[in-house]
């Protein structure tokens, strides 16, 4: 039971501590793609530490619905992330919530980052609101797809459980095709997620692209900072879905210290290089306009959809 | 039997009826309407005749007032209150057809066949004295129910009314030797009243419409 | 209950005969009230004795078998009910000045003898009689349907006599025929046309000459039921009559006529087999209910909308018969039985808008439920009623029919409903514009003396359908069993 | 037990219906004493539904009427027990509501009449799913519609309302005309219309006639639940009663239909049936879940948009028990009970949130006298309860966790997802892809509720309606508060009501399967207990609440306390005015634009320039409509046809004595002949 609850913590503590640093991974990398200096990694941190003791400036249009939604963003992510398996392939919350469960408690965050978009009743926010529903509407079937697929060969949904199994190769039964379908849509879910290049621009704030970081526009200070890491959490739950999932080698299968340590190594290094390569797209493509999203998400969409196919038909 | 022959006497009966049948045919083949009401008269005078021979052949006698009655009637009365009608409406007398002479002549020669023919198979139950007259009888009520079609003006119809009428009274009486005496007075009554309220209305109509041509009576349709 | 029997159908015409010599509005409404009063007693008096399983006899003329007893029902009630509302109608239009007083005793003659006619038709123990007094009805209800001598009335009027007149008189070839037929069992006789002898002896009765003889009848007393291809005459005449007098041709008129076709055909079947009569009344029926179906779509008037729906239900009634067996039999019975109450509601109402509104064109009536609620609110109830909705007793009659008619048929079951289907559209869309928005027009509101006899004509009725759609009473249910064995079959009533 | 509280049910009821209709004319005492006896008798119907849902063995009472073939027969299984339930909490909220609500229509409308028809609207209903015999249903069936129908029109002087209430009862007409027809085939075979006797036929039916039933079966409640396409007149139908009615029918009256369905496929035909059956209720349900909330985002009418979730949700109520059906069809008998209580849950579910949804609907009808969207706006300042218990029933409606919708539409998913056990390929691959829609549903109702509730409660007043707002009686909040707080515990507590659903599947299906799907002592859910998926919404529930302040706690920790400043919004330099707000439009224009193959949207754009300078416009007119496909092309040209139809006809009544004449003639003629 301790050590349970210890294990929980640990994990959220890797979570937190660790999505700042990938944000910054990733703005390092494409500044140097760019042939810029760019700031250090670790700039994301000092950022949220100073939003955190900024003062709040609140719109006199905005209700409790503005003030709530960074905690319930902030708590409905952080819940989400504890159901996948970081360090520990078996997360003591397993049984709390399959895969459905994390994709409709980070629906639960974006909800209601909607209404605080329309709350402030500024055209930016509403703009985003509306942007962010689409492309959070699209993006949907494709993961919950995708992840069926490789939850197939693992005989469940439940994160922890595919990790697991993958990891021992316990009755698991895998090919490379639906894998490797399903892990490109759902790295295309992932981008289109977590507001990425090709379908939105995070450094932006050009009122005509922007989808995120409009609908967050009114905020500010530690409201803005619990956003800013919420979203920052979003990715790097991603990020560990992509690596975990997909390839979950070297994450500890028991509850041994060492072998934890050593997961925990071996999934920030995982983690990293998938933020490299999302650093590394961004800068190769330009960002999308919003209808032609669809065609791209569209993508993801069938993608999945033939790892589904190739699944079983490679079983007949 | 008033000591006569039975074929004789049947045979009798049937030139009686079948002259009735002859004055159907002339009141289609004709154009003038007093004519008409004449025929239509004489067509009675005839139908008083064959139920008087009947009578006097069966020895039922209460028929002898059928008789009566029909002369009374159908051979005074209606053919008068008719005539009047013509007068006082100064009606063109010239008819109005739907359906031309010779076609309609054409009709009522098949209208008879098929009537002898439907009737045919139950001639067997008639008393063989007046065999045919159901057969004749149904053709007659075909004949003026055709002409109630084939003519426009409302007179006309009457006069096919009065000939159906004429049919079904040869049936009553010819075919099934009269029903009860009752029932015949029940029908005459009838047929008189429905004259004069037929009377009654054409009055009506000629007042309304200044017209009896109930071709114009269209107002009422969908 | 002789006396009940006699006074039943004397009744009308004395009421009728002394209606002449009533001076004043007042003495019309004393003696009419009378007569509907004793009319219902007499009625009950009667209906309750048959409904203990005797049959009433009077001499060679009068029988009152259970057939006729239900006749004497619905004549005796919607006829007293009418009266009321005769009162009412014939009143306003008096004091209106469009009816001159003279005009108006007429009117009431004439309305008693209708009456008189019918009851007396619906009681004769004698195929000719029947006829004769069948025939006396259509000569009334000739001068009433052109009692309002405008043209249309007059034009109406006119083609009911003509077609009518030739209708009955194929009747009474048929009538011949069929004495033709018995004659030559029981010989030259009274007996040869009495009801009695001529179910004792239907067997061995001709069959051809009853075919023929069916088929004459049929057609003839159809054209009275408005039977399509014979319904022409029926939405004029309904049209143009007066209220009452279309309430009465439609609620008894048409059941009458129905029950001289059910007579002859009670006497064929036993002659020649039922496989005979009924694909004839299947077919009939079914055409009667398509015609109706199309004509309520494009139906302007709306008095003419409600003759449509008659000939609607005499179809489906005919449909119930054609079917056969007890569901079918007892189906189109209990039709005819709920649709004569639920009509003459329909016609009550109808009759109170023309009063009120002064036209009949349905575009132009609106928000009847606002401007009159009992009138508007009946009309609605009546309507839906005769569109088949619970609970109504038209609903149960025709998931009967309909259940008989899936056993003959699947296909059959299924046109069936679709035709009823397009029916219930096309009225309701119909009426549903005149009851509910607003009025568009104020019109003319008729006297509270009026209105104290057409309200209790309305609710009276309402009343009795409601309650014969949820529960049948004991009476009638006693009654039906024996009607239903009429036609060679028993029902099995819980 | 029972026999008591179904009478107390009856009394109420039959009290709700004669008091206010003798009631001195006194709009007040009428409503007292309708909707009072409504909450009685509709508590009373909770009674019977618990207990018949505890009852071992089924309650049943008969009394013959003294019509053939008609028997005023009454079964109480756990199946009928359990929607009794539904219908009955739903009507114990919209009674209560009701008691406020009806406030608006003093004077305006006859509060007698709506009392004693709102009443027996509920008993209808509740006979419907009790009635235990072919006919007697057909009638209750009949009255329910007729009876909705009134309360339907009840606001008749608008044209849009009458209309409305037309296409709904016409509708309901032929709907019931296919049920008559799916029992008459059992009658064929049994020789009565009891369902005693529809359920052990002394022999089964032929396969064809079974097929006939099924499809009967479906289009007949298909059109009462609002199954795509016969949904036509939901839209309609729904918004134009009164808004406790609304709550009624949405929440409860389709849900009869529903019952239909299960009792007919699943009760009287034993669940046999080919597995073609169940797809096409899986592809029925999918396509009305999706048109249903694509057509709702369109919306701005919100009682419209509620009324197009309807659809969605009875689509995903068809969902669960279709991939049940096809489970059936292969003899898992398992997770057929898994998809059905899957259906079923969300059954319960959707009456609930519904409801809720409606009644919030009513309370803002109730505060600005307007339906529209556009014309809302800043409302959660000026009705702060209205606009939390609506916000309670977006989150189920949009089934986020924890709340009771993502319980059941996760149920729902699972039963998709295990469809691996099919043998059969194309049902194996078929089943995922309907998971898929039914995510990509769930999402664009996600995004529909956030404008439902973001335009409607938050931001600035839209209009002078809107300003003047004022929070609602409490009568009615008690309503919405009920029903809020049965959303919450449906949601946190499944174990209470899987056991309960069990129940009712087990004699279905005739597989018991609660302790499968139960783990963790009742506190998880995971189906077919092979740990293929699990869920436990209590210890979401818990994490959730407990990370908030895990939350605060950093900031408080990283950032000390906190200093708010308030100032109005930046609106690019100008003062911010409602007219610059996003609209509900705006904000689902991008999804009309991705989705506009189905929408196909029409568009209109008038721009009237200045004589001066054609760079500058006087004025502008935008308009935007999207087609009704349905109507347009499936409905309109029936009506057309027939009447083109009856108007050529019309030369049968020509007017022509003659012509009439010659009729008669023929038919005589002809029938001789055929005498002949």
């Amino acid at each position: 039971m301790i050590e349970s609850i210890a294990i929980v913590i640990g994990q959220a503590a890797a979570y937190l501590l660790v999505a700042p640093f990938i944000v910054g991974l990733i703005r390092k990398v494409k500044a140097r793609l760019q042939c810029r200096q760019g700031a250090g990694v670790l700039q994301p941190y000092y950022d949220l530490v100073k939003l955190f003791q900024k003062d709040v400036v609140v719109s006199t249009n905005t209700s409790w619905v503005f003030t709530a939604t960074p905690y319930i963003l902030f708590a409905s992510t952080l819940a989400a992330s504890l159901l996948a398996p970081v360090f520990l392939s078996q997360v003591p919350f397993n049984f709390a919530g399959d895969v459905i469960t994390v994709v409709y408690l980070l629906a639960l965050g974006t909800f209601f980052l909607i209404l605080a978009g329309l709350d402030a009743g500024s055209a930016f926010g509403g703009m985003g609101s509306s942007r962010e529903a689409i492309v959070a509407s699209l993006t949907e079937p494709a993961m919950i797809l995708s992840i069926f697929a490789v939850g197939l060969t693992a005989g469940s949904m439940n994160l922890s459980t595919i990790v697991h199994k993958t990891a021992l190769f316990q009755e698991i039964v895998t090919d490379p095709p639906p894998h490797l379908m399903a892990f490109v849509a759902l790295f295309i879910v992932t981008l289109a997620e977590t507001g990425r290049v090709p379908v939105d621009n995070p450094a932006t704030h050009l009122e005509l692209t922007m989808i995120h970081e409009a609908m967050v526009l009114e905020y500010s200070g530690r409201y803005l900072a619990l956003v800013e890491w919420a979203s920052a959490l979003k990715l790097l739950l991603f990020l560990t879905l992509l690596s975990n999932v997909f390839a979950p080698w070297g994450i500890a299968t028991e509850r041994d210290p060492a072998w934890m340590a050593v997961g925990l190594a071996v999934w920030l290094v995982k983690v990293s290089g998938l933020a490299v390569a999302v650093g590394v797209i961004e800068c190769m493509f330009a960002k999308l306009r919003l209808f032609r999203v669809t065609d791209f998400l569209g993508v993801a969409f069938i993608l999945s959809l033939l790892a589904l196919v190739f699944f079983y038909i490679l079983r007949v | 039997m008033g000591g006569m022959r039975p074929d004789i006497a049947s045979q009798m009966v049937d030139l009686c009826s079948a002259l009735l049948l002859l004055t159907c045919f002339a009141i289609i083949a004709q154009r003038r309407l007093s004519a008409c009401v004449d025929l239509f008269a004489l067509q009675s005078v005839f139908l008083a005749g064959t139920a008087a021979l009947v009578a006097f052949l069966t020895g039922i006698h209460h028929i002898y007032i059928a008789a009566l009655l029909t002369v009374i009637i159908k051979v005074v009365i209606i053919p008068r209150i008719l005539k009047k009608v013509i007068e006082r409406l100064n009606v063109t007398r010239e008819l109005v057809l739907n359906v031309n002479i010779p076609p309609s002549l054409l009709i009522c020669g098949a209208l008879v066949i098929l009537a002898f023919s439907i009737t045919q198979p139950i001639i067997s139950l008639g008393f063989l004295l007046t065999k045919d007259s159901l057969a004749i009888a149904l053709a007659i009520v075909l004949i003026g129910f055709f002409t109630m079609i084939a003519r426009k003006k409302a007179v006309t119809q009457v006069v096919g009314f009065l000939v159906i009428e004429n049919g079904l009274f040869l049936a009553a009486t010819a075919a099934a030797y009269g029903m009860p005496l009752i029932v015949e007075l029940g029908v005459f009554f009838d047929v008189l009243v429905a004259g004069l309220i037929i009377g009654i209305y054409t009055h009506r109509l000629q007042d309304t419409f200044d017209s009896v041509d109930t071709s114009k009576l269209t107002e009422l349709k969908e | 209950m002789d006396v009940a029997l006699i006074g039943l159908i004397a009744m009308p015409l004395i009421a009728g005969l002394l209606s002449l010599a009533m001076r004043t509005r007042r003495s019309m409404e004393r003696l009419q009230c009378a007569h509907a009063a004793v009319l219902l007693v007499a009625m009950s008096v009667v209906v309750m004795n048959v409904a203990e399983g005797s049959v009433i006899t009077i001499g060679i003329l009068l029988r009152a078998d259970a057939l006729s007893a239900f006749l004497d029902l619905m004549l005796a009630f919607v006829g007293a009910t009418s009266l009321l509302y005769a009162l009412g109608y014939m009143g306003e239009e008096s004091t209106r000045g469009h009816v001159l007083h003279r005009r108006y005793r007429r009117f009431f003659c004439l309305f008693n003898l209708y009456l008189f006619a019918m009851l007396l038709a619906a009681n004769v123990d004698n195929i000719a009689l029947m006829w004769i007094a069948i025939e006396g009805s259509t000569l009334s209800a000739a001068l009433l349907i052109g009692f309002e001598r405008t043209k249309a009335a007059l034009e109406a009027g006119w083609k009911y006599i003509i077609l009518s007149f030739v209708g009955i008189a194929l009747a009474l070839f048929g009538t011949v025929l069929v004495y033709y037929a018995s004659e030559h069992v029981l010989g030259v006789s009274m007996e040869a046309l009495r009801w009695e002898d001529l179910y004792r002896v239907a067997a061995e009765l001709n069959p051809t000459a009853l075919k023929l003889a069916f088929v004459f009848v049929l057609v003839g007393y159809g054209t009275k039921a408005g039977v399509a291809p014979m319904h022409t005459w029926l939405p004029d005449a309904h049209g143009e009559a007066p209220a009452p007098v279309s309430a009465m041709l439609s609620g008894l008129m048409l059941n009458l006529a129905l029950y001289a076709v059910l007579r002859f055909k009670s006497i064929v079947d036993r002659a020649v087999g039922a496989d005979f009569t009924e694909p004839i009344l299947l077919g009939l029926g079914l055409l009667s209910v398509a015609i109706a179906a199309i004509f309520l779509m494009v139906q302007r008037d709306y008095k003419r909308l409600f003759a449509y729906s008659s000939i609607e239900h005499v179809g489906i009634a005919l449909v119930g018969f054609g079917i056969g067996g007890p569901v079918g039999v007892f189906g189109g019975l209990f039709h005819m039985f709920n649709h004569a109450l639920a009509k003459s509601t329909a016609f009550y109402a109808a009759g109170m808008v023309m009063l009120r509104r002064g036209h009949k064109t349905i575009e132009r009536v609106t928000g009847l439920v606002r401007q009159m609620p009992l009138v508007g609110g009946s009309m609605l109830l009546a309507t839906l009623a005769l569109a088949g909705m619970p609970p109504f007793g038209l609903f149960v009659s025709e998931v009967l029919i309909v259940t008989g008619a899936y056993g003959r048929g699947q296909w059959m079951a299924y046109v069936f409903l679709g035709l009823l289907a397009v029916a219930f559209a096309t009225l309701l869309s119909q009426v549903f514009r005149m009851a509910l928005g607003e009025p568009m027009e104020e019109g003319v509101p008729v006297t509270d003396r009026t209105r104290r006899f057409t309200a209790s004509a309305l609710v009276i009725n309402l009343t009795a359908m409601v309650y014969s759609g949820t529960h049948m009473p004991g009476f009638l249910h006693d009654l039906f069993l024996p009607m239903t064995r009429l036609f060679g079959v028993t029902v099995e009533i819980p | 037990m029972i026999e008591t509280s179904l009478l107390f049910t009856l009394l109420g009821y039959g009290l709700g219906i004669l008091l206010p209709l003798l009631a001195p004319r006194r709009p007040r005492i009428q409503n007292t004493l309708a909707h009072g006896a409504a909450v009685l008798g509709s508590v009373g119907g909770v009674q019977v539904g618990a207990a018949g849902l505890a009852a071992d063995a089924p309650f049943t009472v008969s009394l013959p009427s003294s019509l053939p073939l008609l028997r005023y027969a009454v079964r109480l299984d756990p199946l009928a027990a359990f929607f009794v339930t539904t219908i009955s909490l739903v009507g114990v909220a919209a009674s209560i509501f009701a008691l406020g609500y009806v406030k608006e229509f003093y004077g305006r409308y006859s509060v007698g009449a709506l009392g004693a028809l709102y009443n027996a609207f509920l008993l209808s209903m509740t006979l419907v799913v009790m009635a235990d015999d072919g006919f007697f249903f057909v009638v209750v069936w009949e009255i329910m519609s007729l009876v909705s129908y009134f309360l339907v029109v009840t606001e008749h002087e608008k044209a849009e309302v009458r209309y409305a209430g037309f296409f709904y009862l016409i509708m309901a007409h032929v709907g019931t005309a296919f049920i008559i027809v799916t029992y008459l085939v059992f009658y064929q075979q049994a020789g009565s219309f009891s369902f005693e006797a529809f359920r052990n036929l002394s022999e089964p039916l032929p396969q064809a006639l079974r097929s006939v039933v099924f499809a009967a079966a479906l289009v007949g409640f298909g059109t009462k639940a609002g199954i795509v396409p016969l949904h036509v007149w939901l839209p309609y139908a729904h918004p134009a009663a009164p808004s406790h009615i609304s709550a009624l029918m949405s929440g409860a009256m389709i849900k009869t239909a529903i019952y239909g369905m299960v009792r007919v496929y699943f009760d009287f035909l034993g669940g046999e049936f080919p597995w073609w059956w169940g797809f096409v209720i899986l592809t029925v349900g999918a396509v009305s879940a999706l048109l249903g909330v694509m057509y709702a985002l369109m919306e701005h009418d919100l009682k419209s948009l509620l009324a197009y979730h309807s659809v969605e949700n009875i689509g995903i109520i068809l969902m669960g028990i279709g991939a049940g059906m096809i489970f059936q069809s292969y003899g898992l008998t398992n997770l057929a009970a898994l998809g059905l209580l899957a259906g079923l849950y969300h059954t319960i579910n959707h009456a609930m949130f519904k409801a809720l949804l409606f009644l919030g609907a009513g309370s803002l009808l109730y505060a600005t006298h307007t339906r529209n969207m556009e014309e809302y706006g800043g409302l959660i300042r000026k009705m702060p309860w209205t606009a939390f218990f609506f916000l309670v029933g977006a989150v189920s409606i949009s089934a986020l966790p924890p709340s009771n919708g993502f319980v059941s539409e996760w149920l729902t998913f699972q039963s998709l997802f295990l469809s691996f056990q099919i043998p059969d390929l194309l049902m194996k691959m078929m089943l995922p892809i309907g998971a898929a829609m039914l995510a990509l549903t769930g999402v664009l109702a996600l995004a529909c509720f956030a404008k439902a509730f973001g335009i409607s409660f938050l931001a600035m007043p839209r209009s002078s309606h809107a300003r003047h707002a004022r929070e609602v009686p409490p009568a009615m909040r008690a309503g919405m508060a009920g029903l809020a707080v049965i959303c919450v515990l449906l949601g946190l507590a499944p174990m209470l009501v899987v056991p309960a659903l069990d129940r009712v599947t087990t004699p279905l299906v005739g597989e018991s399967i609660a302790d499968k799907v139960l783990a963790e002592g009742g506190f998880a859910l995971m189906p077919m207990g092979t740990g293929f998926a699990s869920i436990s919404p209590p210890v979401l529930g818990i994490l959730l609440v407990s990370l908030v302040p895990v939350a605060l706690l950093l900031a408080v920790i990283v950032g000390g306390k906190l200093r708010k400043r308030f100032y109005k919004t930046w609106g690019c330099g100008i003062n911010l005015t409602p007219r610059m707000e996003y609209t509900a439009t705006g904000f689902s224009q991008p999804i009309k634009q991705v989705f506009s193959t189905i929408y196909r949207p029409t568009v209109k754009l008038e721009t009237e320039l200045m004589e001066e300078s054609r760079y500058f416009a006087k004025r502008m007119m935008f308009e935007t409509h999207i087609e009704p496909v349905f109507q347009k092309y499936l409905y309109d040209p029936v009506v057309r046809s027939l009447n083109a139809i009856a108007d050529r006809l019309r030369v049968i009544q020509a007017g022509s004595l003659q012509l009439y004449l010659a009729y008669i003639f023929v038919a005589l003629l002809l029938l001789l002949l055929w005498v002949r």
